[in-house]
């Protein structure tokens, strides 16, 4: 199923990453807790519809974060992908161990994070190839996938090459099992359902046989 | 807008229901939040299982859900004081339950409960009564016992200051419990001397931060337990 | 043994209260962090020598427990015997997960307790008689013993109603496992070694076989 | 009286021997102590076991002890960063150990070890190839892995203002592992922007109390790793 994807241009079909990102934010209720992952996630902050309040969680240390200051910022306020960030009125800054007993305890709501591959049974891989000579790295993602309530992914559907990153099962080593809730691609949204993954929305100009031929697993329709 | 603010103590415990699991900060009296409680009170709720270092003095304030029978156990770590009546009574009468736990390791306890810590190695009580019946283990040579991480359905405290996020700072020793405890629950109720607007409570001095806090009540003159009992008050 | 002593009017002969707490003050080295039992032990902050400073841990957390206030205090500002104290500058409060830290960690370095028994292999027993009628009640007691680096014991050497409190074996409830290093009683200040009970000093007009008199396990000399 | 301040960075880090385990504050740059790590450096103390987030970046600091050859072991969870150029070349040359943990893991063995727990369970990583050999075990029907506490001979951490007790507050995210660092560490020294008068900090906002400090440097312009980076430099 996979080849068909490396003869077709995937950035002119479906969601750009500031769109996935913002389809991400209608699903943030006013009042929820949000940690986003480094990269794609990150963009949610922008999108989050007005009226709504939502706290920003950086596993660094602050509860609060707000956008990239304007003035450059300072050495001493960054997230946790070590970018410049600011505070927003009400934050709380404390230790790695109380900003884990968040994450670990279940006091987030939402957490947006990459992934390499996400399976149908909701298991994802987001931190090693496995490669054996890469150097591994893991951070706070297997904390944020075992604690936060709900798991989302934002990923492009396929890889850069063209390969399917939403699976039967993961061909990587594993973030965290069972753990992904839904999906944010560039051409769908995609729960993880009991049954698998099931289509919720599809990208304009996108239709179900195409995010099926560009997926390593059944995908079920929003209505089956 | 997140608006944490509940307009009673009334309103505040209305969720609690009967066989709920309740922490309630406070040591002694300090950090007590004694509006809340007399809330629980006038509501009735039965069955419950309490936590707190103590259970009360005199005939308010937590003695007096006790009294009321409203607690049908207690897990604490020091159940008797200089003027607490009620639950050595009941005791000793086989009328309320008690679960004794070394002071150390019910904090521990409990704040693994809000860590998402499920249990815990301690070397607090091996070798004495209150650790028969655990798993001992040793490591390094040396012997621990488990004990387990403890949640709520409802923790009551009591604090200095919020804002409507329900960022908290507290006021000295009657600190105690409760930031632990609003981990710890499910639902953290504070009672709060005063409520003041978002981004007074400096950020790097916020003791509970708000994502512990689901509601917030404005209890600006609270009652003082000892005062209570020296007037020889009682509740309801 | 334990006999002779209740002919005797204990409170004629020996260190007085204030002299033990006096005694053990003597111990504490400056820089000492110290957490002081309710009762005698609380007596011991009045009694350190001038030029030490010692910081004291009260464990419902405060570290720099200051003296008893003289304007009455306030019910928010209390020690662990829920008596009003003060603060004194550069303390700090803290919630009693981490009060409790400090104790487990190893951090504290001198412990005063009260005792209802003490064995010569350094068991302690203060929290309970074991009577199946009592409301059994342990508070910090236990987590002090297993964590503070130095555990020492102030009491009487006997029951009111004379009985030995220096034992072979405890017959109380144990408190924790050899844990106590060094007891100071009216009659005398006695090592808990590898050997048992070692006198280290006698009260004025006290000799050993006083003391051994009214302690149910063998006393060693200082110099034996 | 207590006086906890050391007259040099150099001074700070005397004791610290071959083949000690030290813990570094710091998350990338925010909380580094680099003139800590500098001195250590100059000291040329080999065979350490280093705790760290992270493996620091450019030629200095972290980055540089490691390049010197000073760092046998690193024990963290992200050893890769976007300007750490040392680390991933010593690794792959099998040069440097690595231990690497996840992140909430690594804080909370460092305040386990801290706190006396010599083990706890936790969730994260149950399933995954960071919990292969580890003992897995059920509570309430769910897995855990247990972990161990971490302590370490010498913390060396970095802070906004500090009094001679010891009392630490820090600067925004700089926080991060330093105060549970200062807990596990034996002997925790840090590296002071400023140090003020007893009395100046207040009691409600300390965030180490003095009990875990053993040493304090006044640093008072601290350099930025990120600046260093930027221009190129390198230590020594």
């Amino acid at each position: 199923m996979s080849n068909a994807a490396t003869n077709m241009p995937a950035e002119h079909i479906g969601w750009s990453r500031d769109e996935m990102a913002q389809r991400a934010a209608q699903d943030i209720p006013n009042g929820a807790y949000v940690n986003l992952g480094i990269g794609i996630p990150e963009r949610v902050a922008r999108f989050v519809p007005e009226g709504r309040e939502v706290i920003y969680h950086t596993e660094n240390g602050l509860l609060g974060m707000g956008p990239t200051p304007e003035d450059g910022g300072e050495p001493e306020l960054i997230n946790a992908g070590k970018r410049r960030i600011s505070a927003v009125p009400g934050a709380a800054y404390f230790h790695h161990a109380d900003s884990f007993s968040m994450i670990r305890g279940g006091h987030l709501d939402i957490c947006v994070l990459g992934a390499m591959q996400v399976a149908e049974n909701g298991d994802l891989a987001n931190w090693s190839t496995g490669a054996p000579d890469a150097i591994p790295a893991v951070g706070g993602a297997m904390d944020l996938v075992a604690g936060v309530k709900t798991i989302c992914v934002i990923t492009q559907h396929v890889t850069k090459k063209g390969q399917p990153k939403l699976l039967e099962r993961c061909t990587f080593p594993l973030t965290g099992v069972g753990v992904v809730s839904r999906v944010y691609t560039d051409l769908a949204v995609i729960d993880v359902s009991t049954d698998g993954f099931r289509v919720v929305e599809l990208a304009p100009g996108v239709d179900l046989g195409y995010v099926q031929e560009r997926t390593d697993a059944k995908l079920l329709a929003a209505n089956a | 807008m997140i608006d944490k603010q509940i307009a009673s103590p009334a309103e505040a415990v209305k969720d609690i229901f009967d066989g709920a699991t309740v922490m309630v900060g406070g040591f002694g009296e300090a950090g007590s939040p004694i509006e809340l409680i007399h809330a629980l009170i006038d509501q009735g709720t039965k069955n419950l299982t309490v936590v707190n270092n103590n259970t009360g003095s005199g005939h308010v304030g937590l003695a007096a859900l006790i009294e009321n029978r409203q607690v049908a156990k207690m897990i604490c770590s020091f159940p008797r004081t200089a003027n607490s009546l009620v639950f050595p009574e009941l005791y000793q009468a086989g009328e309320i339950e008690l679960e004794l736990v070394p002071q150390g390791t019910l904090a521990e306890r409990i704040r693994a409960g809000g860590a998402g810590i499920p249990a815990f190695y301690t070397p607090s009580s091996v070798g004495t009564p209150l650790a028969e019946g655990k798993e001992i283990r040793q490591f390094n040579g040396q012997d621990y016992v488990m004990e387990f991480g403890l949640t709520a359905d409802f923790a009551l405290i009591k604090c200095r200051q919020a804002d409507r996020l329900g960022n908290l700072v507290y006021n000295k020793t009657a600190r105690n419990f409760a930031p632990i405890m609003a981990m710890a629950g499910h639902r953290t109720i504070v009672q709060a001397r005063e409520i003041v607007p978002v981004g007074t409570i400096d950020p790097e001095s916020v003791v509970t931060p708000g994502i512990f806090v689901d509601g917030i009540v404005d209890v600006g003159d609270p009652q003082h337990e000892s005062m209570l009992v020296a007037e020889g008050r009682t509740y309801p």
